[in-house]
């Protein structure tokens, strides 16, 4: 499904990502680990087309997608979160979902003059879809508040949602769990799997390794722009240089 | 203080409005804001010393005369407003056009519609002549200064010379007057630019002149672009004879071009300081405002209310149309301090040129 | 009260040019400092085109699609660098027009300025047009206002918010912000068009000196005096502005203090700017007060 | 030849003074992230307080005017910051820049309430240039290049030779950073917009010098400043030097092939090219997502 291939992108002397090649299967949770600065996001941003890469190719589903602009990779179904959360703040929940759903006929000009009653259906049906993902995520009593008057664990829940809205094929999310309560966190992997059951791909950044062990069947280490180890995440705890780079460092920090 | 003095001219307003019914009232636009406000100060002062006089003479037909001073920024959008204002809200049919012939050019379509007089003092472009039959002008047209201009320059004997001109309505226009009438007669320009209006540097423009080397420079532009040019030409060395239009003739530019303005030539509309018009004038400007000069245009302002106090004598009615004629009427030989005053056509009067020159630091006649 | 329907003609031209910024400044968060460019390009092309010959009508719907290609010829290079370059962009576009405006005299008679602008020939001339100007310049004031009403209670007006809350969570999501800001500048531009070309027909009269960076902050203060993203914020700050403005030759302000008026105005309005973003940035009317926020 | 020499060497004399603008701006953008269009008002402010000291009541020497002159103009740079910008750093940049816009209306008028919108002068004498080989050089066009070379001398060895500089350009660099490596932001803050307002205002008094002074004079020349700080990529010092010697050469070279009245244009049109071709300006470096 997602194809990267020798991807390498430098800050002027800063070799962010180097040659980092690899493959993501149709289905299931892929997870990324390494230490900060490893270069994760950084390779998250180059997926998504938020940054320009200096070498390497990208394809998702035959589509070469290196250095196409965001929103013409976000059209194709990889749909992304960001570190910190983000939402629109002074927007209402249900809106900052609706706002976010692909392909509406009335952002165009022509159509909200000439063809208003297909918008409006569209809408209408658009807010439905909204409130159905908003009583998955058990934050439908909160459909009318500011998204920015959230709890920040609501608030990662609720950008969980948007990424619903848009109906991905690929999820990359980045820490999604990071400074959230036990029971949220519960609830997220809950959507996560169930996700994962009707078929869309996640590909996940993530310092919580029981977390990882628990919920990826395939992990990617990274460290220093490179990756060092791809495999399940119980081999990747026998591997000496994934100890010595994110583990053992870990270990000895703790 | 200043409060004090505001609240009393507050109560003086609203009294003096109450107790106006019988006043004759016409309006002006004046700059008395906004860049053109420098002089704004000068026309209100030389108007209210007319309109002093007018009403020690008796006023109009025993009512004393009052002019409505309205504010126009010294921009067109101000102007079309404040005329708006004095037409519809105080129905005045006598109106004072606004300074600088853009602004006036604005304005005088409206008047021409609403058949209101309006009468300029000190706008001078050729295209004022072409307003209407509701427009007068007590100031002669650039179409004469243009070819004033010209005659000075062969009257000198330069054939050749450079024309550079003040980027605005005004220089623009004075600009084409003079290039017609001086190749018409055989002259030649060897380079042709206008310069923007307020800069602080024209040293680029000054070595364009000296690129062409030229015997003469005719520079028609205002007081300060003409100090700054002639200072940094000066600087530079720039060994020409400068010519100039009217605009620039002011003690102001001795004041900040110093020695560089120094055996500058130049023309203006002029009239004869002799005239006994002229010496009342003078005493009577001296008496009221005893520590200030007379102001550029003052003598123009001062003509223009005192005109229009005769013709409002005259008038028949107060309709337009009599009105019209009367002011025709009272402009016939009429000698003013600034001369003759008779009306042609197009509501403009002639003119004689002077040549004003700078010798020793002070503006004299040049003979 | 003829003067009263002049003031409210201004007023209204103003809303409209102040609707149009609100489309962009309000809603999609660009900070176009050379509005007035629009203004004055709609004015230009409806005079010269009406001066020779066109009828009015004609000339003023070419006005505003020549202002909305203006817009879109702009958009496309400014629109590659960050916010406050754009602004900066947009004025410096703004002034680049004034100075072409001055100086090709064979097309816009350069600082003379171009007179004798006609109105379209059901309107009288003079005071007489006034009261059916006032009915064309409200008409066209209603239109514009429903219109961005509609663009911006729609799908289209929440992308917009969208852009301008976090760019790159539209971006995240699939929307072509460069395309959807060029279609908010090119909109914004055709009805800052408009109004140009209403005042211009108004007025009868323009010259490059009526359209610079003063007249800019004038308009950015009817918006966010009245309140950005709002429907009805930027109209309420247009009357609020020219009603100052005009309110002011009604106090006696004796002739020697005449010099302090237009500084004292000027101090004013920035003053008013600066209290604003600082102490009640949302303006007269609050775009999330609805919202309980 | 000599004809484009000596455009060229105005051009060099008035891209001096407007790199004494563009530095201050460029480092009000470095620390603070915004566009300070009130920059250009510090400038007239400088040359309208040094008119004050100069002319009676005071009558101080030109010198002895101009120090205070850049004392109160650093007070109100500094006065600018302290009640206007840093209430409102936290908040979005834009509202920064609508504040310092409204600001810099008020100060103009300011000025021109006080001294009036008459053009004013310091009433020196005219002086012919002097010649050196055919090429002419007032003497206070070489005082203006003389006083912008010391005063960016003084800034290049206060930037890279003292600790204060350095962590200026810490700052300038990455905010976050150096507030982490424990640089004290009021300091880094009071020194940015000292050190702003006093070039403005020195530049200021020059250009007054060489030629008169008028409210509008630092807002003309703030559009050059800006061309300057965009061609030398905003931060970036060094850059705004070069920007504004590219400005004041390509302007003045300008006026040979074309008319003056577009002589401004020269400055708006490289702004222009540059947003087309080279977004982050010549010298800038990238920056990136959160």
């Amino acid at each position: 499904m997602l194809r990267v291939r020798n991807v390498t992108k430098s800050f002027g002397a800063l070799m962010a990502v180097h040659d980092v090649s690899f493959e993501l299967g149709d289905i299931g949770i892929t997870g990324m680990v390494g230490p900060n600065g490893s270069g994760k996001s950084t390779l998250f941003h180059i997926l998504t087309g938020f940054y320009r890469l200096d070498r390497g190719e990208i394809f998702f589903n035959r589509h070469a997608i290196a250095n196409r602009p965001p929103h013409q990779i976000s059209r194709l179904g990889v749909i992304r979160s960001f570190q910190q959360t983000r939402p629109l703040p002074f927007m209402s929940v249900r809106d900052n979902l609706i706002a976010v759903a692909p392909r509406q006929c009335g952002e165009s000009i022509w159509p909200l003059f000439f063809s208003p009653t297909r918008v409006r259906r569209q809408e209408r049906a658009l807010r439905e879809k909204a409130d159905g993902v908003l009583d998955l995520l058990k934050l439908a009593p909160l459909a009318d508040e500011l998204a920015g008057r959230l709890s920040y664990g609501q608030q990662k829940l609720m950008e969980l949602g948007r990424i619903l809205m848009a109906d991905p094929r690929l999820i990359l999310l980045d820490e999604p769990t990071a400074g959230i309560n036990p029971t949220m966190i519960r609830q997220l992997v809950a959507v996560l799997c169930r996700l994962c059951e009707e078929g869309i791909q996640i590909f996940l950044i993530e310092h919580n390794m029981p977390l990882v062990a628990q919920l990826c069947q395939h992990v990617f280490v990274m460290d220093s722009g490179e990756l060092i180890f791809s495999g399940t995440s119980g081999n990747a705890r026998r591997d000496p240089r994934v100890v010595e780079a994110y583990l053992g460092r870990e270990s000895h920090a703790a | 203080m200043k409060r004090w003095t505001g609240i009393l001219a507050c109560t003086w307003l609203l009294l003096s409005g109450l107790v106006s019914a019988a006043e004759v009232k016409v309006g002006s636009i004046t700059p008395l804001s906004g860049k053109l406000s420098v002089y704004g100060e000068g026309f209100q002062q030389a108007m209210l010393l007319a309109l002093e006089e007018v009403n020690a003479e008796g006023g109009i037909k025993g009512s004393p005369m009052r002019i409505v001073f309205e504010d126009n920024n010294s921009a067109a959008a101000g102007s079309v407003s404040a005329i708006q204002k004095l037409i519809t809200i105080d129905k005045l049919p006598i109106l004072f056009g606004p300074a600088a012939s853009s602004n006036y050019l604005a304005v005088c379509p409206i008047a021409q519609q609403n058949k209101t007089i309006l009468i300029a003092a000190e706008s001078a472009a050729a295209e004022i002549s072409k307003c209407g039959s509701y427009n007068f002008r007590v100031f002669p047209s650039d179409a004469l200064q243009g070819i004033g201009v010209a005659e000075l320059t062969h009257a000198l004997k330069f054939d050749q010379v450079v024309l550079t001109y003040i980027n605005n309505d005004w220089g623009v226009g004075l600009a084409e007057i003079f290039k017609k009438k001086f190749l018409e007669s055989g002259g030649k320009i060897l380079d042709d630019f206008a310069h923007d209006e307020g800069k602080t540097d024209y040293r680029s423009e000054v070595l364009r002149v000296r690129k062409s080397n030229p015997k003469a420079v005719v520079n028609l532009t205002y007081i300060k672009e003409g100090a700054t040019i002639l200072k940094q030409a000066y600087e530079s060395d720039v060994k020409t004879q400068w010519l100039m239009g009217s605009a620039s003739k002011s003690p102001k530019l001795i004041e900040l071009a110093g020695e560089a303005a120094e055996g500058v030539i130049g023309t203006y509309p002029t009239f004869s300081q002799e005239t006994p018009q002229y010496q009342a004038f003078k005493a009577a400007w001296e008496k009221k405002y005893p520590d200030k000069k007379i102001p550029v245009f003052g003598e123009y302002n001062y003509d223009m209310v005192k005109l229009t106090a005769k013709a409002l004598r005259l008038a028949k009615s107060m309709s337009p149309e009599d009105l019209r004629q009367a002011m025709i009427e009272a402009g016939k030989g009429y000698a003013g301090v600034t001369g003759d005053k008779t009306f042609d056509a197009n509501g403009d009067v002639g003119a004689v040129y002077g040549r004003w020159t700078v010798k020793q630091q002070a503006i004299q006649d040049y003979k | 009260m003829d003067y009263i329907l002049h003031v409210l003609i201004l007023a209204l031209i103003y809303s409209i040019f102040a609707v149009s910024l609100n489309l962009e400044l309000g809603y999609a968060g660009l900070y176009n400092f050379g509005h007035v460019a629009f203004f004055g390009i709609g004015a230009y092309i409806s005079a010269l085109l009406s001066r020779a010959g066109m009828p009015v009508e004609g000339a003023m719907l070419c006005a505003m699609a020549g202002a909305g290609i203006a817009g879109g010829l702009l958009a496309v290079p400014a629109l590659r660098v960050t916010e406050d370059y754009f602004g900066i962009a947009t004025l410096v576009f703004a002034e680049m027009f004034r100075l072409v405006c001055l100086n090709e005299r064979w097309l816009t008679k350069g600082p003379m300025g171009l007179p004798g602008i006609p109105r379209p020939a059901w309107i009288a001339r003079g005071v007489d047009g006034l009261p059916v100007y006032l009915i064309l310049t409200a008409l066209a004031a209603a239109g514009v206002f429903l219109f961005v009403r509609r663009l911006t209670g729609s799908p289209f007006g929440r992308a917009l918010r969208v852009i301008r809350e976090d760019e790159h969570i539209a971006q995240a999501f699939g929307k072509n912000v460069l395309l959807l800001k060029i279609k908010t500048i090119v909109t914004g531009s055709a009805l800052a068009g408009l109004a140009g070309t209403l005042w211009a027909h108004y007025i009868s009269y323009i010259s490059p000196a009526d359209f610079t960076l003063t007249e800019t902050i004038l308009v950015v203060l009817c918006v966010v005096l009245g309140g950005r993203g709002t429907h009805w914020g930027p109209v309420l700050g247009a009357f609020a502005v020219i009603f100052f403005g005009e309110a002011v030759r009604f106090l006696p302000i004796p002739h020697e203090l005449h010099r302090y008026v237009a500084p004292l105005q000027g101090m004013v309005y920035g003053g008013i700017l600066v209290l604003i973003v600082l102490k009640m940035p949302s303006g007269m009317i609050a775009e999330h007060r609805r919202n309980g926020a | 030849m000599s004809y484009y020499l000596q455009l060229l060497l105005n051009g060099v004399i008035a891209g001096s003074v407007y790199a004494l603008f563009a530095v201050g701006l460029t480092l009000v953008y470095g620390v603070f992230r915004f566009i300070n269009f009130s920059h250009g008002e510090l400038i007239t402010w400088g040359a309208y307080l040094t008119l004050m000291f100069y002319t009676p009541p005071f009558s101080w020497p030109l010198f002895l005017s101009a120090i205070p002159a850049m004392a109160l103009t650093a007070v109100i740079g500094f006065s600018q910051d302290f009640f206007i910008y840093r209430p409102l750093r936290r908040g979005n940049p834009i509202t920064l820049l609508i504040a310092s816009i409204g600001l810099s209306y008020m100060l103009r008028n300011a000025v021109r309430f006080i001294w009036g919108s008459d053009l004013r002068t310091f009433d020196f004498p005219p002086a012919r240039g002097m010649e050196f080989g055919g090429y002419y050089v007032t003497g206070i066009q070489l005082l203006m290049l003389a006083a912008a070379v010391f005063f960016l001398a003084i800034l290049y060895l206060g930037l890279t030779r003292t600790l204060w500089g350095k962590s200026l350009r810490a700052t300038a660099d990455n905010l976050e950073l150096a507030a982490i490596m424990g640089i004290s932001m009021p300091r880094v803050s009071a020194s940015v917009w000292i050190l702003a307002s006093v070039f403005a205002a020195a530049g200021g008094i020059l250009l007054a010098l060489d030629t008169n002074l008028e409210p509008v004079m630092g807002a003309t020349n703030l559009i050059k400043a800006f061309a300057a700080v965009l061609l030398g990529g905003a931060g970036n010092v060094w850059g705004a030097l070069l920007g504004g010697l590219f400005i004041g050469i390509a302007e003045n070279l300008g006026v040979a092939f074309f008319s003056p009245g577009y002589k401004d244009l020269v400055a708006f049109a490289l702004i222009f090219l540059l947003l087309l071709f080279r977004p982050r300006g010549l010298f800038g470096l990238l920056t990136g997502v959160r």
